[in-house]
């Protein structure tokens, strides 16, 4: 048996491919705690960063800076009791944030961290991915129809249905990026998640710099579409408050409402994941061909360290300028400690840079290796998920007609002249 | 345990397809045959399927693209004519649809 | 879809789940079969023909298809059953679910029905020596391309289906305009 | 090899930009028009140009024919479409989009696309106030399109395509102004005249293919050399007469002209254009390329050089009295092609081909000034109501002053080195030149002379006739039209110089360009070059009397119309007028050729109480139908009403009683049962359905 998990620590492809299903088992269960984690993160930043927009503190009570709020809103909701409305479906209403939920993590299967740091690697990943994720939309419906009530009926309805229309235009801008992967000797592309980072990084160029601005229009539309693919600012219309009181979950509350923030945040995560793995280069470090002697690779293994250096230094800071009052010493203590954590890991993952710079087995080298390219995915994917934040902060939601319009009259025609256009574009290259 | 040959997924396509005749002659309500219909489609499909792996060629699995293609033009024209007839008639149920008698 | 199964597939390490999960993918298409054609409410039938739907993928996978697979989930699961359950929203009338669920004539068709189970069964017995022990390989990782292929043709060369594809998009246009124009209420 | 590998560019060029302007014509602004269909022209000129430079490198001057064949066009390689040929054996029904570049019609090819482009530039003044300017505008395009086709084919199914389109475009330009009654019928007298003459061409052209078994006219050349066919041939005869035929419905001549002078109701571009620079030489275009099916044709070439002489002398009498500018320009046109057949007629291609040439220059030149003289005029056409205009609209008046010394034959103007040729030609050439000929040719020379500067006079000396309000609105034209002018001015000065016969010290490099088109053998363009005219030097001394006296009869006829009209005021008189009214009467009214058409042809005027012609045979077929034709039908109608009463008796009571309505009602009764099967019910149908399903399955399992 240890023979069994040693085996793979070596090897260059993901455990599903390995047919280790240990491992893959491993990664299902670190996904899924990271993706956990990493929502419970973004409920705080989006709080605070809501909040700074709109020059407010935003939570500062639970814990230094609000830290243990999202803890704190968890527990809540857990604990808060679990209301079915007498006249709606019992067995739908149960099962309705479950296919959401099902819908947003099964997409995790074969998202790549790194070339071989995914549970597997499909043959069709991108299709899978986008079939999958459209069976969120079922969940949504069933939900709405479920409660057996007018506003989320309502809103369910109109989710759906912008969902569905979006996914149309969504499909096509990935299909010209698809289209790119078969630019190659051979002329043959690949759905392969893995497949089409490492197309790009043979063609020594993210998708969205390829035939510029084809790539980038394809990147734009998708940028587009998924937001309103998740239904969020300034696509909401399925939550519009002042329209729909909550849209579709309005009648749930408790934990089945946390399922669906944690579908909803899930979804978000995947689909920036999707965008990352298309067109910017995936869990690729910046010029990874131009910059590519061996001095580089250390200089980038620093990165990982020297940002959670840097949220230590920040945390520490905070700490300093928190009141010397006796009143803040709970939390100046809990402040310091979470720096101290926080400046651990960095000393960690510099101290595994610097090892994998001179150590010669290869085995370091690739742990190394699968630190930056964790990283630097994370890092793409970030970016989109403040993202989110900085749209709901700034733009006004659209109205339903406007928004349908949009996604058929507007998106859906230039994704397909983008898509032909690169046709032709690629046939003339090659 | 017995391995798994073509003729196990031929009697699941056959369970699948005899489901879907009964839901097709039995059932009143328009939609619910219509899914049954679907039932039936893929029962064809999943012999499409296990045939092509059966004789090692792609032509099974492309015949059941196009029937998915299939599948999804007569589901839209289905309950377009569904949603058109509910409109004039208020109802659903097919054993109220028998205009063509006269 | 699953890595377990994925394994199971692609390195014969464990060749005891793929019954395993032939069954378990069999009895789920079957009972979500069985409950879209006894349920009362509609919406009910649909979650379970969705069931059957994904099952019936997940078969799919097993016989080396990852592609039809993936139609499957995108265009019915994701897309028919979204508008099944849309048409079931929009003629949502209360009174079918107090209604008879079953037309005069169901003993009639039960029999039919039961014929043709028979008449199935009867031929799998008789021509149960024509199938093969164990099926041929298909490479999966390149079915998707072999798929292609086929369609589209290569190097400049019409594929076998380019022609029959064609045909389907038209059928596809003319069903979505049809669809359109009955429904709208004014064009 | 690039251009001449992509010649059938050329054509789409203007053909893309017709398409463009029927597409979306309507929602285009005129700017954009300008540039999609000015733009097309201008690009097919320089690709011609391009293509053409290729072509000489690619030919080496020896004249061989460059073919390129796109596709098949009609008929295949396979034996699917042949056909028996005179002499039993059976050839392929081949025709090719191909296209056959060779001298002759590089030359085409050239002064096409290059008159072509400046008269468009020209057009986007002119038509600058016009309706339906895109309509104009792609018809335009179109006509250039078919023009293309027509000299670029290299087959005579595919020239034939390019021909009924330049009918087509001919039609519908003539009749641009289609509200105006006179205009669209001035249309359709084209169309129908030409389609006499395309009669003419697809018999001949079918005539051709079914004796020598292919239609391409390197095929055809080939055969008709190689000294298998006698001369005289009978079958060749009538092919080449049938050919005339066609050539005299499409470049005017003697019984099919009168279609010519009535376009002049299209706008003045495209009288410039199609009915004088580049349409009707389409006839001496076809008639030079089928040159070795003519040589063929002793009978033929006498016929087409009688023709184009009397054609020339007839249409430039009637010229001599005409009063509308364009109208005079029309007869003008008719009579200098009639030169060209005359030229083709005794065997002097090469002179012929060289007067389409020039004339295309001067000739469009004329009609682009007398455009630019109605524009000044206001719409003015009438030159009784002109005069003085010299100093209003200057560069108009300079430009066609030079135009109207080259089509007089000045030296060393255009027109003269061409007209003299095809007048020495006609005196000396071995086929069939007979002094008669040149008689009749220096008639004409005298008389356009005359009537040139007839126009010349009126229009721009003499006293102002034009009431003043028009007199107010005189200007110049814009720079669009006044630039072809002067491109074309210069052309006319200088494009004779590319063919200065041996007599006067040149070296005829237009003749040699094209020797090789018009070889009399095979083997010609192998054979080492020899001495061109034996006979120049001994002729010399004649030669130069001739051209002396041809200058001589241009100088006096211009002096005399100098004389009668340099001073005319209002109501000044017509000399022939003067001395010889009934002469005038007759010329005046063009001989009565439309009257004597009407009365013989199209049956507009009756002979007394007889109608012949079209009309006339209406006539008697309509009273035939009323009278013989009806009459029987009514008996016979009665008889049968007669027959119907009896009968519907019968019907009523026996057949519908007992035979009819009696089994029907033993069907009712019969089917009432088998009725309650059909539920009108779908799952009812369903069920059925499985039934039947289940019945084949049992029988292919138990069979």
């Amino acid at each position: 048996m240890p023979n069994f998990i040693m085996s793979y620590l070596g090897s260059t492809v993901t455990p599903g491919e390995a047919g280790n299903q240990f491992w893959a088992l491993i990664y299902v269960l670190i996904i899924f705690a990271g993706v956990s984690v990493a929502v419970i993160c973004m409920n705080w930043i989006e709080r605070k960063a809501l909040a700074h927009f709109q020059v407010r503190l935003g939570p500062m009570r639970v814990g230094p800076h609000g830290l243990l709020q999202p803890i704190a809103d968890a527990l809540k909701l857990m604990l808060k009791e679990d209301i079915i409305p007498s006249e709606a479906d019992q067995f739908v209403f149960w099962v309705a944030p479950l296919i959401g939920l099902l819908a947003a993590f099964t997409v995790y299967t074969v998202i790549p961290f790194g070339p071989s740091q995914a549970v597997s690697d499909m043959n069709i990943g991108i299709l899978f991915m986008l079939g999958v994720s459209s069976l969120g939309v079922l969940g949504i419906v069933v939900a709405g129809w479920a409660s057996n009530s007018h506003y989320p009926l309502i809103g369910a309805l109109r989710s759906s249905a912008q969902m569905v229309s979006y996914e149309v235009a969504m499909g096509l801008a990935v299909v010209s990026a698809i289209l790119m992967t078969s630019l190659n000797a051979s002329g043959t592309g690949t759905l392969s998640m893995i497949g089409i980072v490492q197309a790009q990084q043979q063609q020594g160029v993210w998708f969205i710099f390829k035939f510029f601005p084809l790539g980038l229009i394809a990147f734009v539309i998708f940028a587009i579409a998924m937001v309103a693919e998740t239904n969020r600012a300034p696509f909401d219309m399925a939550e519009a408050e002042s329209e729909l009181t909550a849209g579709y979950h309005t009648e749930y509350s408790g934990l089945r409402w946390s399922l669906f923030m944690l579908a909803e945040y899930a979804a978000m995560i995947a689909v920036s994941s999707i965008a990352v793995t298309l067109w910017l280069g995936g869990w690729m470090r910046p010029f990874p061909n131009l910059l590519n002697a061996p001095a580089w690779d250390f200089i980038f293994s620093l990165f990982p360290g020297l940002t959670f250096l840097g949220l230590a230094a920040i945390a520490f800071v905070g700490t300093a300028r928190m009141p010397a009052d006796s009143f803040f010493k709970i939390q100046r203590i809990g402040l310091a400690v979470f720096a101290a954590l926080l400046g651990f890991i960095a000393l960690l993952l510099l101290a595994i840079a610097v090892a994998g710079r001179f150590a010669d087995a290869s085995v370091g080298a690739r742990f190394r290796d699968g630190i930056d390219y964790i990283y630097w995915f994370v890092l793409k994917v970030a970016v989109f998920m403040y993202l989110f934040i900085w749209y709901r902060a700034t733009w006004p939601r659209y109205r339903f007609d406007q928004l349908m319009k949009i996604g058929w009259k507007v998106m859906l025609p230039i994704s397909l002249g983008v898509l032909v256009v690169t046709a032709i574009v690629g046939v003339i290259v090659s | 345990m017995v391995p798994i040959t073509t003729l196990h997924y031929l009697v699941v396509a056959a369970a699948l397809f005899v489901l879907g005749v009964i839901g097709v002659l039995t059932r009143r309500n328009v939609v619910i045959v219509l899914m049954s219909i679907e039932l039936i489609l893929n029962a064809v499909n999943l012999n499409l399927v296990a045939f092509s792996r059966m004789w090692g060629n792609l032509h099974g699995q492309l015949f059941a693209i196009f029937i998915v293609v299939d599948a999804a033009a007569e589901a839209a024209v289905g309950l377009g004519i569904l949603i058109a007839f509910f409109r004039n008639r208020e109802t659903i149920n097919v054993d109220e649809i028998d205009l063509l008698k006269w | 879809m699953n890595p377990v199964m994925n394994s199971a597939l692609n390195s014969g390490m464990a060749p005891v789940a793929t019954p395993f999960f032939f069954y378990m993918l069999a009895g789920l298409a079957v009972i979500g079969g069985v409950l879209v054609i006894t349920r009362r409410n509609a919406v009910h039938s649909a979650l379970a023909l969705i069931v059957t739907l994904l099952a019936v993928a997940g078969l799919y996978l097993m016989l080396y298809a990852p592609f039809v697979a993936g139609v499957q989930i995108i265009v019915y699961a994701g897309g028919i059953m979204v508008l099944f359950l849309f048409v079931i929203m929009l003629v949502n009338i209360e009174r079918s679910s107090k209604e008879r669920r079953f037309n005069r004539m169901w003993p009639v068709g039960l029999a039919a029905a039961c014929a043709l189970l028979a008449l199935f069964v009867s031929a799998f017995a008789k021509g149960k020596a024509l199938f093969p022990d164990r099926m041929m390989t298909l490479p999966e990782s390149s079915n998707t391309q072999q798929i292609a292929t086929m369609l589209y043709g290569e190097a400049g060369r019409m594929g076998q289906y380019t022609f029959a594809f064609e045909i389907a998009s038209l059928l596809l246009l003319v069903a979505i305009l049809g669809a359109v124009i009955m429904t709208k209420k004014k064009i | 090899m690039f251009f001449l590998n992509h010649i059938w560019l050329i054509p789409l060029f203007p053909a893309f930009g017709a398409a463009m302007m029927f597409f979306f014509g309507r929602r285009l602004q005129k700017a954009t028009v300008n540039a999609v269909c000015v733009g097309a022209v201008v690009f097919a000129f320089l690709f011609a140009c391009f293509t053409v430079v290729e072509y000489t490198h690619f030919a080496h001057g020896t004249g061989h024919p460059f073919e390129k064949i796109v596709y098949t066009w009609l008929g295949s390689g396979d034996a699917h479409l042949s056909f028996l040929k005179k002499d039993g054996t059976t050839a392929q029904f081949n025709a090719d989009a191909g296209f056959l570049l060779d001298p002759l019609s590089s030359i085409w090819l050239l002064f096409v696309t290059g008159v072509g482009m400046l008269i468009h530039i020209y057009s986007v003044g002119y038509m600058a106030h016009e309706g339906g300017y895109y309509r104009f505008f792609g018809y335009m395009n179109l006509f250039m399109f078919s023009m293309l086709t027509l000299i670029l084919a290299n087959n005579y199914m595919l020239l034939f395509v390019g021909w009924e389109g330049v009918g087509l475009c001919s039609y519908l330009l003539i009749g641009f102004y289609f509200h105006r009654k006179s205009a669209s019928d001035a249309a359709n007298k084209a169309f129908i005249v030409n389609r006499i003459g395309d009669a003419g061409f697809i018999l001949g052209a079918l005539t051709l293919s079914w004796y020598l078994g292919s239609f391409r006219f390197t095929d055809i050349n080939t055969l008709a050399r190689s000294g298998h066919f006698a001369i005289g041939d009978p079958v060749l005869t009538a092919a080449a007469l049938l050919l005339f035929v066609g050539a005299c419905g499409k470049s005017a001549q003697l019984p099919l002209y009168v279609w010519l002078p009535d376009a002049m109701e299209g706008p003045t571009p495209v009288s410039a254009l199609i009915h004088a620079a580049t349409m009707v030489t389409a006839g001496v275009y076809m008639v030079a390329r089928s040159n070795a099916v003519f040589v063929l044709a002793p009978t033929a070439m006498k016929t087409v050089a009688i023709i184009g002489a009397l054609t020339a002398v007839f249409a430039a009498s009637i010229g001599l009295v005409q009063n509308d500018i364009k109208r005079v320009l029309a007869y003008s046109t008719v009579s200098q092609l009639g030169y060209m057949f005359l030229a083709l007629g005794v065997g002097a291609f090469a002179a012929g081909v060289f007067h389409v040439f020039t004339h295309a220059f001067f000739k469009a030149l004329l009609f682009l000034g007398s455009g630019s003289v109605i524009h000044a005029m206001s719409g003015e056409q009438d030159m009784r109501n002109m005069g003085n205009l010299r100093g209003r609209i200057p560069t108009t008046f300079k430009t066609m002053f030079i135009a109207t010394l080259a089509i007089a034959g000045i030296p060393p103007l255009a027109g003269f080195f061409s007209k003299d040729e095809i007048l020495w030609q006609a005196w000396r050439s071995a086929d069939g030149g007979f002094p008669y000929l040149w008689l009749i040719g220096f008639g004409t020379a005298l008389m356009t002379a005359f009537y040139m500067a007839r126009l010349i006079f009126l229009t721009f000396y003499g006293q102002p006739r034009m009431s003043h309000e028009v007199e107010h609105h005189i200007h110049e034209s814009p720079k669009s039209m006044t630039g072809p002018l002067v491109v074309l001015a210069i052309c006319s000065v200088c494009a004779g110089w590319l063919g200065v016969p041996a007599s006067l010290g040149g070296t005829n490099a237009f003749g040699k360009f094209l020797e090789p088109v018009f070889a009399r053998e095979v083997a010609a363009s192998v054979a080492p070059a020899e001495p061109q005219e034996p006979a120049g030097e001994e002729h010399r001394g004649l030669e130069w009397t001739l051209m002396l006296l041809s200058v001589g009869a241009a100088v006096v006829g211009g002096g005399w119309a100098y004389g009668h009209y340099a001073n005319a005021g209002k109501d000044y008189p017509e000399p022939i007028a003067v001395k010889a009214p009934p002469l005038y009467t007759v010329l005046y009214n063009k001989w009565f050729v439309d009257e004597a058409y009407d009365y013989a042809f199209t049956g507009r005027r009756k002979i007394g109480k007889i109608r012949l012609g079209a009309m006339g045979a209406g006539e008697a077929s309509s009273w035939f139908d009323a009278k013989i034709i009806d009459g029987a039908v009514n008996d016979v109608g009665w008889v049968t009403r007669a027959v119907a009463t009896l009968s519907t008796w019968w019907d009523k009571w026996i057949i519908d009683g007992v035979g009819v309505n009696g089994p029907a009602i033993l069907a009712r009764m019969i089917s009432y049962p088998a009725r309650l099967f059909e539920w009108g019910l779908v799952q009812w149908y369903a069920l059925v359905m499985v039934a039947g399903l289940l019945g084949f399955g049992v029988y292919y399992v138990w069979k």
